[in-house]
This record gives C-alpha cells, sequence and structure tokens, in this order.
C-alpha cells in the first residue's frame, strides 16, 4: 500500500440531494484501489450517519445501510466535527457507526496529513 | 435487452445479461445463467450466492471483489474467503459473475 | 501548504466558516466565483485572522463589480501558480 | 507538474464548470499536464452533445471537446452519475434499450475508479464545485 491517503470531505444532509451517496461511492472507489481512505463529515453532514434512517417512503436507498458495510471495505476513520454534532444536538452514540470527533484545531491537521483531499 | 423463457417464465436481460427485473430471480434462473457459462452450481457455489444476497439485502449494493472476499471469510471460514477460491467458482470477474447469477445489480464501483 | 479556494456567497456563511477554521497558519485562500464577496470591507473582520493570505480570483471580481485593492487579484495565471507553490488544493462549495 | 480536474458543477445552472475551463486553459499555457478532467455528479453536463447555445454565447461542452481536441485531453465523465442522468453513449443506449445517445464526442464515459486513480498519478487535483 503507498503511503497516498484520501481524505473525502461532505458537508451536506442526506436524501435532500444526492452529496452524501456521492461521496460514499467515492471513498468506496478508494477502497477499491486499496487506497487508504478517510471520510470526514462536517456540518450538515452528520445527518448522514443518524440512525433509524427509513427512506423507503420518498424512494430511495436507506444510506444506513450501505454505510454499515464500510468495515467490509476496510473504511474504519471517519471523522466527525466535534461543533456540527454539538450544534444540532446530537452525541456520537445517535450515529450509526462508531466516529471519531474532531475539533477544529485538528481540522487542520487532518487536510494536512493527507496527500489529497475530495470535496463531494 | 434479451428475453429468455426460463421455467415457463419470459425473463428479461439486459445488454450484459444482468437481470432487469431483479424480482424474477429465481434458483432456475441462476441455474440457467450458469449454463451459459459452462458452469455446474455446486453446494460450494450456492453458499456464495445466498451469502450475497444477504448481503444485498443487508447493505444495500452489490459488493465489489474486495468487501466480497472479506463477508465470505467472516461467513465461510478463512480457506473460502480468498480471491483464487472465489475466482475457481466464478472465473473471470467473480464480483460481477456471482452478482448476475445471484440476482443483483451490476457492481458499481468497479475499475 | 494548502491552497483553500471558496466559491459561496456570504449568504452561506457555515461555507466560509468551515474554510477559515480549517486553514493553518501557512494556508493561502483564494475566493472564486460569489465567494469573492467576501472580500468586501463589510466582511473585513472575519477575515481578520487571514490577513495578508487572502487573494480573489480578478475575473470574478471584475465581472460583480467588487472593486478591490489590485494587490488581491490574482488572475488564472496566478491562480495556477498558487496551485503549484501549495501541496494540495481543497476546494469550499 | 502533473494536474487533474474535477469538475462537479453543471454548465449554465453553476459557474464552476465555466471557471475549471478558463483554469485548464491557464494550466495548459503555464506548461503544465493535464491528466485527467473528470466529471462527477451534475458536472456530467459537460459533456452533452445536445446543447444549443444562443449565437452570443459560449457553449461549455464544445469549449471542452476544442479544447480536448487541441491538447489530446482525457475527458471522463463518471459512468455511474452520467445514466442516470440521461447522459448515455452508444454502448449504454443498446444495454438499457434506448434509440437515442447524447455523449459528445471527445469524452468517454467510465468507472469512479478513473477519479481515483486520477489523485494518486497527478501532483495536484483542483476541484471545481456546484452547490448542493
Amino acid at each position: 500500500m503507498s503511503a497516498a491517503s484520501i481524505l473525502v470531505i461532505t458537508r451536506s444532509a442526506p436524501y435532500g440531494s444526492s452529496a452524501a451517496r456521492d461521496a460514499l461511492d467515492v471513498a468506496l472507489t478508494c477502497s477499491v484501489f486499496e487506497q487508504p481512505v478517510s471520510l470526514l463529515f462536517l456540518d450538515d453532514a452528520v445527518f448522514q450517519l443518524l440512525k433509524g434512517q427509513s427512506p423507503g417512503g420518498i424512494g430511495q436507498k436507506n444510506l444506513n445501510a450501505v454505510q454499515q458495510s464500510l468495515p467490509l471495505y476496510d473504511i474504519d476513520r471517519l471523522y466527525v466535527g466535534a461543533r456540527a454534532l454539538a450544534e444540532r444536538g446530537l452525541h456520537a452514540s445517535d450515529l450509526i457507526l462508531p466516529v471519531q470527533t474532531i475539533d477544529e484545531a485538528e481540522l487542520a491537521s487532518l487536510l494536512a496529513d493527507h496527500t489529497t483531499v475530495l470535496s463531494v | 435487452m434479451t428475453t429468455e423463457m426460463i421455467n415457463g417464465h419470459a425473463v428479461a436481460f439486459d445488454d450484459e445479461g444482468y437481470l432487469q427485473d431483479l424480482s424474477q430471480w429465481s434458483p432456475r434462473v441462476a441455474e440457467h445463467l450458469a449454463a451459459q457459462e459452462g458452469l455446474e452450481l455446486t453446494e460450494a457455489h450456492w453458499e456464495v450466492l445466498h451469502l450475497l444476497r444477504d448481503f444485498y439485502a443487508r447493505y444495500a449494493h452489490s459488493p465489489a471483489m474486495r468487501p466480497l472476499v472479506k463477508a465470505v471469510k467472516q461467513s465461510l471460514g478463512d480457506d473460502k474467503g480468498r480471491s483464487i477460491y472465489l475466482m475457481q467458482l466464478f472465473p473471470g470477474s467473480p464480483a460481477k459473475l456471482a452478482a448476475r447469477l445471484a440476482g443483483l445489480p451490476k457492481p458499481d464501483n468497479c475499475l | 501548504m494548502i491552497l483553500h479556494t471558496l466559491n459561496q456567497p456570504p449568504a452561506n456563511a457555515a461555507c466560509f466558516e468551515r474554510c477559515r477554521e480549517a486553514m493553518s497558519s501557512d494556508d493561502t485562500l483564494l475566493l472564486i466565483e460569489d465567494g469573492v464577496y467576501w472580500a468586501l470591507p463589510a466582511f473585513a473582520a472575519r477575515l481578520e485572522s487571514l490577513s495578508g493570505r487572502v487573494k480573489v480570483l480578478a475575473a470574478d471580481a471584475a465581472a460583480r463589480g467588487v472593486d478591490l485593492p489590485a494587490a488581491h487579484c490574482i488572475d488564472d495565471q496566478a491562480f495556477v501558480a498558487l496551485c503549484v507553490s501549495h501541496d494540495k488544493v481543497v476546494s469550499w462549495f | 507538474m502533473i494536474f487533474s480536474i474535477i469538475v462537479q458543477a453543471p454548465p449554465v445552472q453553476a459557474q464552476g464548470a465555466e471557471t475549471a475551463l478558463r483554469f485548464a486553459r491557464a494550466v495548459l499555457a503555464a506548461g503544465h499536464r493535464i491528466h485527467r478532467v473528470f466529471f462527477y455528479r451534475d458536472g456530467v453536463h459537460n459533456g452533452t452533445a445536445l446543447t444549443c447555445t444562443p449565437q452570443d454565447e459560449n457553449s461549455i461542452p464544445a469549449q471542452w471537446q476544442a479544447l480536448a481536441a487541441e491538447h489530446d485531453l482525457d475527458l471522463v465523465v463518471c459512468i455511474a452519475a452520467a445514466v442516470r442522468r440521461g447522459l448515455i453513449d452508444e454502448s449504454e443506449a443498446g444495454r438499457y434499450g434506448h434509440r437515442h445517445w447524447n455523449l459528445a464526442d471527445g469524452f468517454e464515459l467510465s468507472g469512479l475508479g478513473q477519479l481515483v486513480e486520477a489523485c494518486l498519478t497527478s501532483d495536484r487535483v483542483v476541484t471545481f464545485g456546484g452547490r448542493s
């Protein structure tokens, strides 16, 4: 495995647009290439990880279902903005997968630590 | 697009041989598609096909090769959770061929 | 050293704030498209911590009638040069 | 230096597609190489052959085509994003049973793997986004 690493940043809530699924697809594809990939959820993207989604009534695929396959793709570096959670009255325990919460100071170093940063 | 009669039902496939209507899948469809590939489905094939259908039901997509191998490893053990094993059962591109026989959509995240 | 580009107008303050928080002390911010409005004097306080490290894409500012000191404005060639002189580019939109 | 450009902005509705074009020209003018331009999300509409542009406006797809022809650029449109949005080539038209197709010459449909490969191969990756 090369030292190159990709960070995918997502900032959008799920379902209202395809952004959440599109970001996830980029991450899944990185892992197909056996490239280390991390996902960073900022702002409304923390809603993507909320448990208990049931989008059958709006004709969409359940994002929670796809997210739960991430460990099988060896994608386990999931970062969530601590303030994004707090502002929305959420806790890490409300989320479907274990995540690492990061504060503002850690945000800059996370970006610095990855070779390529992709916003979706 | 082609339509074939399988067990008295008209079943439609796209150009790459994937089912148009996933609900038309049955074990007979899998056997029919396998025969076209020159394969006879054994117990070893079936346990992978069932695993794939479970994967799809749970994770809402057809897996790429790597997660497929990992899922097989977790359910069927280390001996089977290897790409060489899946290549023997489903020659060529196991993730694509097995998804096709299992009546799932073509895996999206391919190279 | 990262070059950040931002194309969102002041109404989308969250995008700007995330970008600002993500910036290290040696990073540069390039305002493009609707992002150029952040360079107006009304928002000077929010850009204070970035002083000297904010650039504006000249064609976008001119298109919108945003009149800025020439020192802040760069052309497309200089945009490319900034990409080269920084390790990577992060886009905020 | 080797650049790759990711375009997520659609033409017309967002400015990002035009910004990406200008950036691509500037990259080439500076003597750098563009490994690939990858169109994702609504950015896939940059690859349509069927835009009708008034005489006094510029067609974004036509400009990509011209630039690609002049500099032998690799213009790759994400196939998964494209077919969902009704942007298909002849072979996808066959696969899905459509009688028409609309991918412009010079563009190619391919998988997201091309985006990842571009990230691994390029010194700089620059993304031009729309909103949403």
